[in-house]
């Protein structure tokens, strides 16, 4: 009852974000720290994106460049910022019928892939559901030229329209490939017995997050204040310490970038500076 | 001075049958209103309306001099003076003492006055013990005797009764006509009732409607309607020499008919196969000394009955089969008949009538 | 299991049953009078353009019954989004909101049971009422008291969809941890996380809750079968 | 030879209730055997169970000669020969054609037999051109009469009758008495049937079985029955002389009783309100001149009708209100009395019962 | 919109159809029997462990009513995953999978749904069939054929649980595209995408179609009404 009177912040994100327990690690911190309570609505990409855009939410935590500019670009959201990325790997069948073990090139093991499912002997499935996952998929495809909404590709190659847990049993039982992120990944590796992760260590592999504010000036009910206060948090030092040494199946998934202002350019940050610096001038 | 109750061309359509067909009658407040008739000549569809559940076709009804306007929704105001019995016996799914309650509670009436309300009406009924049983579970009669203290509990000013006592052994039905007769006498109630019981109407009520096919055949007092013939007798009241058998048709164009007992009928008309038969109590001729006439039927039997019905008088007769001949008084005085006298039945075959 | 795991897994359930809970108490409310209205047979035998009306309604109530629940919660979102027309409530990611998601699924399936409870009733019984001198309403209680059964399985039926629904509530709730989760989507969350034991234990919690409330339920709906 | 149906020391319990207490009798191939009683006696549960329909608590009931077993789930085999009409009448929501075909067709019969089967048992209760009606859409004797129809159909070697003809117009229950008595005669169907008529019971009945709280109280032919005074005859026979009013206690203690048209009634009970009371027939006391005696009830009449019952003879005599005298045959001669004779009544007060 | 689009959803449309179709099928040929046996007042009055057992079984029924389609989803996924009992058959995310995880859901409301039905029938009808020499099957089909109007609310509404249902066939189904994507299954992957136009598009489309079938059923459900 009490937790009622409390200012409330708003934050929409992804599923997969949600799922990997890192945000039910960090909330509490912030909440007892600014007496605020954090509210998290998991969603899809998409999804979260819309629930932002319609003004139900304060600030939004998702992986998909594409969509996260043209959020930001239609003036819906401000002051995007990188906080941390994951990476994602390429895992399959052990047998491995396309033989990819051991490449570190995405591109060229996604090919592998389409020609094994042309002759056949593969499966891909793809989570389809527009996803940053999905999206990171997409442009690996695009980059071969190949299009996989291609209706004769639907022999091997199955969008599967569900959560990422999803698609790793479903790997797991057709014997399939599948693009995943390493969090899910190791949530999952247990139940996956005839899984193995088959490609990894590419750079187009890496998976930033950001965090977005909503516009004040498009919903000036919004709580922005309590937004700016929990991304502030987020890349403070403490914030991304907290981040770093968040472990899940004795590994750790997110690796921090807000304050590594290199690589945060290098995954697609080209303001991190500005951004940084702007968070940090307001006042606590 | 109006009529308590008045009907005035009353017309009832059902898809496919006319079941009630410019019917008009009225009646006075505090008579006794007995319908007669034969099944489907539209007794339960008149008392319906007239309980307001059905809408006439067309006509109107008018409740002391006031036309009933069936297109009101809630016609409880109308209804809270009428009470009805329905031929079909309906109860809820609870206790005797809360279906003959049920009434009373509508009216909003107190606990207390409920209560003695049902113990009064269970009395009348003779169902005093019967509170507690759930009503689903009684017998044929005992559930009719329930319906009946439902509608006498409210004290109604009308009291329509559709077949009251079908069910009721003849006791029970020996007291509920009293009780009816007595709850008409002192609370002034008009009750309007259909019958196929000629005693219960004879007993009961002051006047007497013939209905058959929809229509009033006939109004009056008991005895202007049975007393002298009418075709509605053959039409409505017992059939008397109903005989059913096995006919097989004769050279001369006429049938002999098996009717059992060792009794065989001969009829004017041409039938083999399997007939009911009835001959028209007044077609029978009686005689003290044997009978020598055109007559092809002849028998000799003994009186068992004797029944005064004013000018006539119908006599019991017992031969191989019962047959019952009706003669006038006069004749019944010159022949100087008393019980167990023997006499000679004799009928033609033209008498004879298949049904 | 820790006692904060406890307490988490209590304040969930009594969510569900008070989400629920509501949702089809509102819902009979408004569902028994409109079922019973309409599962009276007064345009029977009527005109023809009534009884085509009469059919159309029906079919109308029936095909709400498979209202789908993510459709469902979707409109309540949208309406109660901040840019929706209700979006001043304030009402959007509250249990208000996921009664309001549950209570348009579960009252055409209150609305469609009774209906079909309350015709199965004899038309005499409401007939011997209003010759007692019932008003109509209390000829109708006296119906609705005989089709006591079948009331009670549409009670039954709304709330075993209530209960079990998630992608409603979900959509308008948000599924927001201590204050808008419930078992369901709970069991979605741990599912995703692939805790199957744990999805499954939680299911057997609410089947548990479920079959405690039907037990209330069914022996009331027992004492009003005939005879 | 055994018994055609047999029940031995049959009990029926229901909660609360003793419905059949140690009944026993058994029914001749061929015989009509009727089951009268007041309501309530338990007819209805003793046809049931010979139905088939409901268990006995205990005791047995035998078929030709075998026990049958009501531990068996499907009794279908058994209850193929057999026939029953219910007290309240049970249609299905279908044409009265597939109401009466509905036994026909269960016994696997060709289209054709069936056609023939229902049209000739829909003539027999006389309802030809009724095949296309909704049976739900019947008035109560017509319904009535499908429910026979259906029964009559299957052609049973046992037919079990509750109330046949309860409501039924008296033309159309002649006709379906006549029917059941030559089905019986002519197909040596066995009829077991419950009446509270008594006239159509002895029309009908070879023998009777008076049941009355469960118990059989006696059997045997109605002559033997009803022609000698016995408990049971005021316990179940439509009671003459019920008369109902309000009363009035006396300072000596008895006590009068207003029971309308101007009749004041002298009782010897203590009472004051609303009672119902009626005078045994065979307590009244008739005579030819004036009476004067110590009883306290002396009226004047005219005798209407006479009803001879063997060895004694019924008198009704029309007063302020009608009362039935009963008098010995030999008396009944002696005092030459015939129709319309003027007579005097008289009874003593202890004589007035009150029910 | 293109004509592969249109394709598409007519495909989809078809397998919500033949899926949950499928399911109601086979649901109402076990459910019937099973509801009616259920619905016959045989128990009552009888020894008290009798009605005991009674109440459990019909408060285990409602119970089942309120199956969360997550928790079917995932047994049934258990149950076919190559892990799993039944994995040899290699039934999973198949539209058979489907299938039968909406069996199971809907199985339960046929039954309680067909027992309050039958309930409902005045117990004469059966021993009137029974007097008549009808076989306890041929009554029994009897009292199935007066109590039509509820047994079509039976299917109705099962009907309705199984074409809006979502969770369950995703877990089964696995909501593969071309494959065994339902109406359901799509419209949650466009709400999830925030296409919310097309997931209410697609929502209005699964509405009418029910439409349509409701509408026959309704007019079969309607000649089954006394009088
Ligand atoms: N709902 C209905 N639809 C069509 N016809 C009907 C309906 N109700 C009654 N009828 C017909 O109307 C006629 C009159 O019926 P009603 O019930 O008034 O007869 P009744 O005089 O009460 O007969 P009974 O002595 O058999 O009770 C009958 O022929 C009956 O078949
Ligand atoms: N299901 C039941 N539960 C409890 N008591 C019952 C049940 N059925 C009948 N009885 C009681 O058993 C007794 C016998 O009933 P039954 O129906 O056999 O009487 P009946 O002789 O047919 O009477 P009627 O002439 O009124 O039809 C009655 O007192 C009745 O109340
Ligand atoms: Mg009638
Ligand atoms: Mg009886």
């Amino acid at each position: 009852q009490q937790f009622l009177l409390k200012p409330v912040v708003m934050l929409a994100t992804t599923t997969s974000t949600y799922d990997s327990g890192l945000l039910d690690y960090l909330m509490p911190k912030f909440e007892t720290k600014h007496d605020t309570r954090v509210r998290i609505i998991s969603a899809g990409t998409g999804q979260a994106m819309e629930i932002a855009q319609r003004g139900d939410c304060d600030l939004v935590l998702v992986h998909c460049r594409d969509l996260e500019l043209g959020f930001v670009n239609g003036g819906h959201g401000i002051r995007r910022i990188g906080i941390m990325y994951n990476d994602f790997v390429i895992i399959g069948p052990m047998s491995d019928p396309a033989g990819i073990r051991g490449s570190s090139n995405a591109t060229e093991a996604f090919a592998k892939i389409a020609r094994g499912g042309g002759r056949g002997d593969a499966i891909f499935i793809s989570r389809a559901d527009k996803s940053g996952t999905h999206m990171l998929e997409l442009s690996i495809w695009k980059r071969l030229g190949m299009d996989p909404s291609n209706k004769s590709w639907a022999s091997w190659y199955l969008a599967a329209g569900a959560g990422m847990g999803a698609v790793l049993r479903m790997a797991n039982e057709k014997g399939a490939y599948a693009l995943t992120d390493r969090g899910t990944w190791l949530s999952f590796k247990s139940q996956l017995a005839n899984m193995a992760v088959l490609v990894q260590g590419d750079k187009i592999l890496l998976n930033p997050y950001a965090i977005i504010l909503v516009n004040p000036e498009r919903h000036p009910h919004r709580n922005y204040n309590g937004a700016i206060a929990l991304a502030k948090f987020m890349i403070s030092e403490e914030g991304q310490g907290l981040i770093a040494n968040f472990t899940k199946g004795g590994e750790r998934p997110f690796m921090p970038i807000a304050r590594n202002l290199e690589l945060a350019e290098a995954l697609g940050f080209p303001n991190q500076r500005d951004e940084l610096s702007w968070y940090d001038a307001r006042p606590q | 001075m109006h009529f308590h109750v008045e009907v005035r061309n009353l017309c009832k359509d059902y898809p496919g049958k006319r079941a009630l067909i410019d019917v008009s009658f009225g009646v006075e407040r505090g008579e006794i209103f007995a319908l007669i008739g034969p099944n489907g000549a539209g007794k339960t569809t008149l008392l319906r309306i007239l309980d307001l559940l059905d809408e006439p076709s067309s006509g109107t009804v008018l409740f002391r001099g006031a036309e009933v306007d069936y297109s009101i929704k809630d016609r409880k105001d109308l209804r809270r003076g009428i009470g009805m019995v329905f031929q079909r016996t309906v109860l809820f799914n609870m206790s005797t003492f809360d279906n003959v309650a049920y009434g009373l509670k509508v009216r909003g009436m107190s606990e207390r006055e409920i209560r003695e309300g049902v113990k009064a009406a269970l009395e009348l009924v003779r169902l005093q013990g019967f509170e507690g049983r759930n009503a689903l579970a009684l017998s044929g009669g005992e559930a009719q005797r329930v319906a009946l203290a439902q509608a006498l509990a409210i004290e109604p000013e009308l009291l329509l009764l559709d077949e009251p006592t079908a069910n009721l052994d003849p006791r029970n039905a020996s007291i509920i006509e009293e009780v009816l007769s007595r709850v008409n006498r002192e609370g002034k109630t008009t009750i309007i009732m259909s019958t196929h019981n000629v005693f219960q109407a004879e007993n009961l009520a002051h006047r007497i409607a013939l209905l058959n096919e929809g229509k009033i055949e006939r109004i009056g007092a008991f005895q202007d309607i049975f007393e002298r013939p009418h075709r509605f007798l053959s039409e409505f009241a017992r059939l008397e020499n109903v005989f059913s058998g096995f006919s097989k048709a004769t050279p001369e164009g006429t049938s002999i008919i098996d009717v059992g007992n060792g009794l065989h009928i001969e009829a004017a008309f041409e039938r083999s196969g399997s007939v009911i038969v009835h001959i028209p109590p007044e077609d029978i001729i009686l005689s003290t000394r044997p009978i020598v006439s055109s007559a092809r039927n002849t028998l000799e039997g003994l009186v068992v009955q004797i029944s005064d019905l004013g000018s006539i008088v119908k006599l019991k007769v017992r031969s191989n089969r019962d047959f019952t001949a009706q003669i006038t008084k006069r004749s019944f005085n010159d022949m100087k008949i008393g019980l167990n006298s023997k006499v000679f039945l004799a009928f033609k075959a033209s008498s004879v009538k298949m049904i | 299991m820790e006692s904060p795991f406890i307490e988490e897994v209590l304040s969930i359930t009594l969510l569900s049953l008070r989400v629920s809970g509501l949702a089809v108490l509102i819902g009979a409310l408004a569902g028994v009078p409109i079922g019973t209205i309409l599962g009276f047979k007064r345009f029977r035998g009527k005109r023809t353009l009534m009884r085509l009306m009469d059919v159309a309604l029906r079919s109308f109530v029936n095909t709400l019954m498979g209202l789908p629940p993510v459709v469902v919660g979707l409109v309540v979102y949208l309406l109660l989004s901040s840019s929706g027309p209700l979006g001043p409530l304030r009402l959007l990611y509250t249990p208000t909101a996921m009664i309001l998601t549950q209570l348009i699924m579960v009252t055409p399936i209150i609305i469609g049971v009774t209906m079909s409870a309350v015709g199965g009733v004899e038309e005499s019984i409401r007939e011997k009422a209003l010759s007692l001198g019932a008003s109509n309403w209390q000829a109708t209680w006296m119906v609705l008291r005989e089709a006591r059964m079948g009331l009670l399985t549409a009670i039954i039926v709304a709330f075993g969809a209530a209960i079990s629904e998630v992608g409603g509530i979900m959509m308008a709730g948000g599924n927001i941890r201590w204050f808008t989760r419930t078992l369901t989507t709970a069991i979605v969350t741990e599912v995703e996380l692939g805790n199957f034991a744990l999805a499954i234990s939680l299911g057997i919690i609410l089947l548990t809750m479920a079959f405690a409330i039907n037990l209330l339920l069914t022996i009331m709906q027992l004492r009003g079968v005939r005879g």
